[in-house]
């Protein structure tokens, strides 16, 4: 019912390609997350999807219905935007039930429904309060629950949480979880923030430039990056890469690596001459939990080490360790080699 | 004044600052307490004496306003007029400027350009054909030229730039959530857009209504019956039967014009200039 | 499966887009084309006819008109010149004066609200209220102007009846009437201007004076642009200000083109020539708009 | 049907009067009504030709003698002379022949004047009794009001009272009433300002009589000046010069006064009229009935009764007992004085192009009220800007 | 020279007190950083101190000299704004010269010192750009370049990496923490980012609704908090604080113990029954190095979880240990109890 279908979807602003076919199936029920770096065309995508902007080429299916050219409100998805836009001459009453109202729908069934929605995210106390009245994450929260009372099949989230401060985003990072799990929706959210994307996922969809790099579950990403660039971009402190000739004294490579990658937490401190290689630390930053080294390589290269106990002074030399089955290797092409461990 | 800290040394700036600013303000304050005052004159004493302080208050030159010609109306009129003006305006250049700064079609920046042309142009210029065109569509000696001129014309798309400007600032979430919700494209314009424009709306009304509110060219050409007189025209009408200026009575009368307005902004004035701040008149 | 929401097909998103554009804009358009270009055009044909309004009799007479007010009449470039020096007085003594009160105007203090409604005041006040007081003001000896000069010793002049002080004099209180509205449109652009600017310029050690001049005035540009452009364009349409104060004299000395095309019209009832007249303010008004945007465009 | 009909005057004895002569046209034409509009005197010309060219013209309405010719040329007036003969008992021959010079061309009758006033000396008789003066009424009946004695009392009471001699009509002299201000005294010293398609402001008569002018504004400060008010009625002036009509601002005016003929000058006695005149438009939709109700409003009857505010040009009516005793404010022998005037005066000048002889003379005269100005030099300028349209 | 004293300083604006009293010595050459939630006063301070705002009491030094009443100007301090508030209608190189120009400093002199600072922080190939051509890494820079060049003896800066994205942010502290070793001039520095500020601070000062709560290394913070506060405001995530009887599994408190914290990272999970606490797990959020885990503890609570390696499903039940020493014990006013170990 509420799967949702991409075939080579395109989309041009003027000359510009901003989507340049991308491939995709949602299954029902599943939280698909879509990062990439700022530009690459996330909201686009999503945007798409809604209807708020037409599709150029290719096919979009919700269901098993084509929708490229039916309008938003009729595509049986709802929005929450990174802003909320919440009307701000309504009340949170009035705005969670303002598209029911437009739709006709009866006003007691729409009590019940706004009522219902309200219970859901405790929201029934703040019923009469205006937009403005209300708390970051208690906006977030009513944009939600406007989604909500649609009983749309599919939702679509754009950066619902990057409004917010460290702490409440990790606050509503978890309702949100909660919310997939007790309402069981197709789910497509946006984010540049990839613990959010890690955290929430049943899939991450990393685009760049208009295109699909990697789909896969977070794990999946974070263990076997397809190449490097998802490597780099999943995970932080963000991957290590080294040229393989610096990266020698880790042991094997597979033939064809170009350089290879080992993320800061994976690596370990030894005393100098007991390191699979051995650098400079050059800076260290505390950070009360754990400890960021750069490390200057002996072959040039800066390299970044997580660690938890104490840490070696500034410009004391280090040895670094790091497990084989944590290593990346990556061809000429950037694309990992996966005949060796893979 | 070595010994004034910053603080004293800030007030006393300020203070200077405060009756410098009391100087230059004379030229804008002294034409308001004249006229009050000599509205209260008797006819006599306007070209007497200069004084602020009437020797008796002739209340009574409120009431022969009324009297000479049919003031209320002509008053009523002039405002009737602006209030349509006004609300002609706004809906149709926040419609025009909503489509300009948000839809997205073939043509939008020529007509922008073809809009924006005509703000370079002054009415004068066009005054004689549209006396024609007023003519032929046999409205000469009513109040529809009054209000079609204004609200098509350059003040007209003017709102509509001002209007366009805002749209463009506004951010666009809002009225998709609109979208998504099922509103039609007027549904959103009426009760998303609208809503949230309203300095914008604020700033296009004061502009327009103190327009109307002042037209003289045209009510001069176009309108001939004394009913049907706007203020402007009323106000330069106090003449005896043989032509001489009443100076006691168009005083009065002026100053019934103009102090309703000036309380009005008065109570407006921080929203006015919020709402020109607000609209990106700046431009 | 379910037909719910199946498009027209022949209606795509963007058609649809594009249609309800047009159907917004369709008031304007519509007004605009009947009651601006349309007139616009007859303007041009009338300009080569001769026309009497009261007798409405028309004769095509070609470029005569132009011929008539650029070489034969020499009224025509008195009053070009009454125009271009309104023009040139008016501009830089509002803009100047107008930003003098916005700057002193834009922050808070007590008082500042008063101030604000002071200066403001004139601006919604009617031309016809305005100029009645001040003709009254400003007359000869009786005026109160000049009964204040003579407080503080200065004989004025006779400001309406002298042709230069009472081209001084509509210009002066024409500013003050319409210098609120500018200030206003300054006080907005101040207000937008991040405090940081200040304060780091401050910080580095930059007088009040430097402040203004290296960094204030610049980032005003495009509103003086904008103020220029309009106040530049108001003064030339002037009419109601001049017609009530001075009609014109003494002497022709205020007779300005918005005015005299006025008199031609509607006086004399020379469509013709009045016409020929509102094109060649149109070319005035045309051209000095695209030198102002050039030169904006030059610096920046 | 109703008859639309403008008039400069909203004053409410002038409009009952008028609609009691409408009324009585309801004995013929028992379903016609007429609707009186007042346009303000200062816009009326203008106003009309904005209701004549804007498709929305009255039917017939008053005129002022300055508009005749522009708007009679312009074929916008229609023809009254048919109507007026077929009238029953009307004899337009009772009017003064001067009278009608303006409003008739060949056998042509574009209007019927309702009103012609000459233009009489109004003063200040307490200004004149506290300097010690005789009375320009007193004056004129020895036969010694001439141009010399006005300007030596007009200097005599500046003097003695602190206030002006003399204001030219309504202050206005200057302005708007340009004609009004100069045409008495050069008419006084034989002049003329144009005629016959000559302009007569740089003959001898015309720039000794403004030279006169002059020096009584600017030597001796006894005229009202430009750019200040002196107004007579509020008693800051002991004379000025106004039409009798004007008579209805004195009760209010709270001191003694007279009215006294023009002062004679080398020219001899020369009356200046101001005239207004009922006229029917070509475009009215019922020109022969409202040419039928000039007619009405013109007969005997009802310009006697007209008379009382506007002085009749019809000789039967101007040498009744009823005219001097008509205006209740003018005693009767100063009423004669208005009845000598109009059968003697001739009507201020008019011509096709008055408007623009107007626009182009002003700012010339404006260069003449300079205290430096060259009244001569001024006067030529003058003659060389209207020659052209003349 | 440029070390900094502050001496019950306080500021109103009209009857409302924003800083009520603040003492603070800074050395010379110190790094101090301000922290503190929004609205405690950070800037205020920092403004006072520049001479932006006027002080309504108290003293304020900079190296030997009471500069309550010197001209911002004339104090030998350069600010760095959290909007760089660099002049939009100058290029780099004027933006940098705006200070000594109005100065008076020689053309010559002018350029060498612009020059300088440019290649200190390799602007030299930007500097005919205007700051919209400038990426916000490059504007910060450009920022720093202008304080540069007035050789302060005192660099303020406030909030200056807040405008940049995550991972430019990690770039530029470093990059400001080496300019720091570099240039060895007195910083004082406003930030609400808990990690920069125990990354970059020597000493920290973290302030609350304009009083000083405390002051001290960032270590000092982390490990020693004086009171609930501080301890909940740096490190993240957040440290849990239960109430002492729920605490009580965790071993003896010091008498008087109101409530007991403990750092998320200073948790392990242990099979239910051997944990010194035990709960249910809630959520599990994948980070990919590390696991968030929601724990409801028997007791009622909800407790953060660090973990590194596999976590529990959700749901699973789980026991918690802590060492003693990552204990932190408050008495009912909220101030440590140091009487224990400390
Ligand atoms: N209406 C538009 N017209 C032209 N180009 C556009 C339009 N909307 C977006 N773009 C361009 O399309 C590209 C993708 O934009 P999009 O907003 O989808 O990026 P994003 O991945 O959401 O980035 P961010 O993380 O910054 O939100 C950008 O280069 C953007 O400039
Ligand atoms: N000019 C002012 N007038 C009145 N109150 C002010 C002014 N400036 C700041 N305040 C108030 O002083 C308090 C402290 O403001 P300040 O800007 O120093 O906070 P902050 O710690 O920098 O906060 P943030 O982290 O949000 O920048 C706030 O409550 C603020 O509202
Ligand atoms: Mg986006
Ligand atoms: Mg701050």
């Amino acid at each position: 019912m509420s799967s949702l279908t991409l075939r080579n979807l395109q989309k041009r602003f003027g000359r510009v390609e901003v989507i340049r076919g991308v491939d995709l199936d949602v299954a029902d029920g599943e939280f698909v997350v879509f990062v990439g770096p700022s530009g690459c065309g996330k909201s686009t995508l999503l945007r798409m999807i809604s209807g708020l902007e037409d599709v150029t080429d290719g096919e979009l299916r919700i269901g098993d219905r084509v929708v490229n050219e039916v309008q938003p409100a009729k595509r049986g998805v709802a929005m929450v935007f990174q802003s909320y836009a919440l009307y701000p001459h309504l009340n949170v009453r009035d705005n969670m039930g303002f598209g029911l109202k437009v739709r006709k729908v009866p006003g007691p069934e729409r009590e019940r429904r706004v009522a219902e929605a309200a219970a859901l995210l405790k929201l029934d106390a703040l019923l009469e309060r205006f937009p403005r009245e209300l708390s970051g994450g208690q906006r977030q929260r009513v944009a939600i629950g406007r989604a909500i009372v649609g009983h749309p099949d599919v939702f679509l989230f754009d950066e619902p949480l990057s409004n917010l401060d460290a702490e409440l985003r990790v606050h509503m990072r978890s309702e949100i979880a909660a919310l997939h799990k007790r309402l069981g929706n197709t789910m497509i959210y946006v984010t540049h923030d990839q613990v959010e994307a890690m955290t929430l996922a049943d899939k991450i969809v990393v685009l760049r430039d208009g295109l699909v790099e990697q789909v896969g579950s977070p794990r999946e990403l974070y263990e076997r990056p397809d190449n490097i660039f998802v490597a780099q971009f999943i995970g932080s402190p963000k991957m290590n890469i080294l040229p393989a000739a610096s990266a020698a004294g880790f042991g094997a490579q597979p033939a064809g690596t170009a350089s290879v990658g080992i993320r800061p937490e994976h690596l370990s401190i030894v005393a100098p001459d007991r390191g699979q290689l051995s650098g400079k630390v050059v800076i260290t930053e505390y950070t009360g939990a754990s400890s960021l080294l750069h490390v200057a390589l002996d072959s040039g290269e800066t390299c970044l080490v997580v660690i938890d106990g104490d840490s070696p002074e500034a410009d004391a030399r280090v040895g670094l360790v790091a497990a084989s089955k944590d290593l990346h290797h990556f061809g000429a092409d950037g694309r990992a080699q996966r005949n060796l461990h893979g | 004044m070595g010994s004034l800290t910053q603080s004293q040394l800030r007030l006393v700036k300020q203070v200077c600052w405060t009756i410098s600013l009391c100087i230059v303000a004379i030229p804008f304050v002294f034409p308001f307490l004249w006229m009050i005052s000599s509205g209260l004159k008797g006819p006599l004493e306007i070209f007497g004496q200069p004084s602020l302080i009437p020797t008796s208050f002739r209340w009574n030159n409120y009431v022969e306003v009324f009297n000479y010609q049919p003031f209320a109306r002509q008053y009523f009129n002039s405002l009737y007029i602006a209030v349509t003006v006004t609300a002609l305006t706004l809906f149709i250049s926040s419609l025009a400027g909503y489509a300009l700064a948000r839809l997205r079609f073939a043509g939008a920046a020529l007509v922008a350009l073809f809009l924006v042309s005509a703000l370079m142009v002054p009415e004068e210029v066009t005054i004689i054909p549209n006396f024609f065109l007023i003519r032929w569509l046999g409205l000469s000696d009513t109040h529809w030229p009054l209000i079609l001129l204004p609200v098509f014309g350059p003040q007209g798309i003017v709102g509509t730039f001002l209007m366009r400007q805002y749209f463009l600032a506004l951010p666009k979430e809002l009225e998709e959530a609109g979208k998504m919700d099922g509103l039609s494209r007027f549904g959103i314009w009426w009760r998303i857009a609208l809503p949230m424009s309203r300095p914008a709306l604020a700033a296009v009304a004061i502009i327009t209504f103190l327009n109307s509110w002042n037209l003289f060219l045209e009510p001069l050409i176009f309108i001939s019956s004394l009913e049907k007189f706007t203020l402007p025209l009323a106000l330069s009408n106090f003449t005896d039967p043989y032509g001489s200026p009443l100076w006691h009575l168009q005083l009065a009368a002026t100053t019934l014009a103009v102090v309703p307005i000036l309380i009005v902004y008065l109570m407006a004035q921080r929203q006015i200039i919020e709402s020109f701040a607000l609209s990106g008149v700046k431009g | 499966m379910t037909a719910r929401g199946e498009r027209a097909p022949w209606l795509t998103l963007k058609m649809r887009e594009a249609m309800e554009a047009w159907l917004f804009l369709s008031p304007t358009l519509v007004g605009f084309l009947i009651f601006f270009v349309g007139p616009l055009f007859a303007v041009v044909w009338y300009s080569l006819t001769e026309w009497n309004l009261l007798s409405q009799q028309t004769t095509f007479v070609g470029l005569d008109n132009y011929d008539d007010a650029l070489l034969r009449n020499p009224d025509f470039w008195q009053v070009v010149r009454n125009s271009i020096v309104f023009a040139i007085g008016l501009v830089p003594l509002n803009m100047a004066l107008a930003l003098g009160l916005a700057l002193a105007l834009s922050r808070r203090f007590p008082g500042v609200i008063f101030f604000r409604t002071v200066f403001f005041a004139p601006v919604v006040t009617s031309a016809v209220a305005w100029a009645i007081v001040w003709k009254f003001l400003l007359q000869g000896e009786a005026g109160f102007v000049n009964q204040m000069l003579a407080g503080i010793g200065i004989s004025g002049p006779n400001w309406l009846r002298e042709p230069d002080w009472a081209m001084v004099a509509v210009i002066v209180t024409r500013v003050i009437k319409m210098v609120g509205l500018n200030m206003i449109l300054y006080i907005a652009a101040l207000q937008a201007i991040p405090r940081d600017y200040e304060a780091a310029a401050r910080l580095e050690g930059a007088s009040n004076w430097q402040i203004f001049r290296m960094i204030i005035w610049p980032l005003l540009g495009p509103t003086t642009l904008v103020i220029m452009v309009i106040t530049t364009i108001g003064s030339f349409k002037v009419f109601d200000h001049i017609y009530l104060m001075t009609g014109g004299g003494p002497e022709n000395g205020t007779l300005v083109l918005a005015f005299y095309i006025y008199q031609q019209g509607f006086q004399f009832f020379d469509v013709g020539y009045a016409s020929a007249l509102a094109m060649i303010m149109f070319v005035i008004v045309m051209a000095l708009t695209i030198v102002q945007l050039a030169l904006r465009r030059r610096d920046t | 049907a109703e008859l639309r009909f403008t008039v400069w005057t909203g004053n409410e004895a002038h409009l009952a009067m008028l609609n009691g002569i409408a009324e009585s046209f309801k004995e013929k034409h028992p379903d016609v009504t007429v609707r009186y509009e007042t346009i303000p005197a200062g816009d009326y010309t203008q106003k009309l030709t904005f209701q004549l060219a804007g498709g929305n013209p009255p039917d017939a309405g008053w005129m002022m003698e300055d508009a005749a010719s522009t708007f009679a040329n312009a074929g916008v007036l229609e023809d009254l002379a048919p109507a007026l003969n077929a009238a029953e008992g009307y004899d337009l021959a009772d009017f003064s022949e001067p009278a009608m010079g303006l409003w008739t061309a060949d056998d042509k009758v574009w209007g019927v004047p309702f009103s012609t006033s000459p233009f009489v000396i109004f003063y200040n008789k307490d200004m004149f009794d506290s300097a010690g003066l005789e009375d320009p009424l007193a004056l004129a009946e020895k036969g010694k009001w001439d141009m010399d004695k006005f300007q030596e009392v007009a200097k005599a009471l500046t003097e003695a009272n602190g206030k002006w001699g003399f204001e030219f009509k309504d202050g206005q002299g200057y302005d708007t009433r340009i004609m009004h201000a100069l045409m008495p005294p050069i008419r006084a010293y034989g002049g003329d300002v144009w005629s016959n398609g000559e302009c007569g402001f740089d003959k001898p008569e015309a720039v000794a009589a403004v030279q006169q002018l002059h020096d009584m504004v600017f030597t001796d400060k006894s005229i009202v000046p430009p750019g200040e008010n002196g107004d007579y009625f509020s008693g800051n002036a002991a004379m000025t010069i106004n039409q009798i009509s004007r008579a209805s601002l004195m009760p209010d005016a709270g001191f003694n006064w007279g009215i006294a003929p023009l002062p004679t000058g080398p020219g001899g006695e020369a009356p200046v009229i101001g005239q207004a005149a009922i006229v029917v438009f070509a475009a009215g939709r019922q020109k022969e009935l409202a040419a039928e109700f000039v007619a009405h409003m013109t007969n005997e009857a009802n310009v006697a009764e007209m008379a009382q505010f506007f002085p009749p040009a019809r000789n039967s009516v101007l040498s009744s007992e009823a005219f001097t005793a008509s205006n209740k404010l003018i005693p009767a022998e100063q009423m004669e004085i208005v009845g000598d005037a109009i059968a003697k005066g001739s009507v201020l000048p008019s011509h096709e192009r008055s408007p623009q002889l107007l626009a182009a003379m002003k700012p010339r005269v404006d260069a003449l009220w300079r205290a430096d100005a060259n009244v001569e030099e001024a006067l030529k300028a003058v003659c060389a800007a209207i020659q052209p349209q003349l």
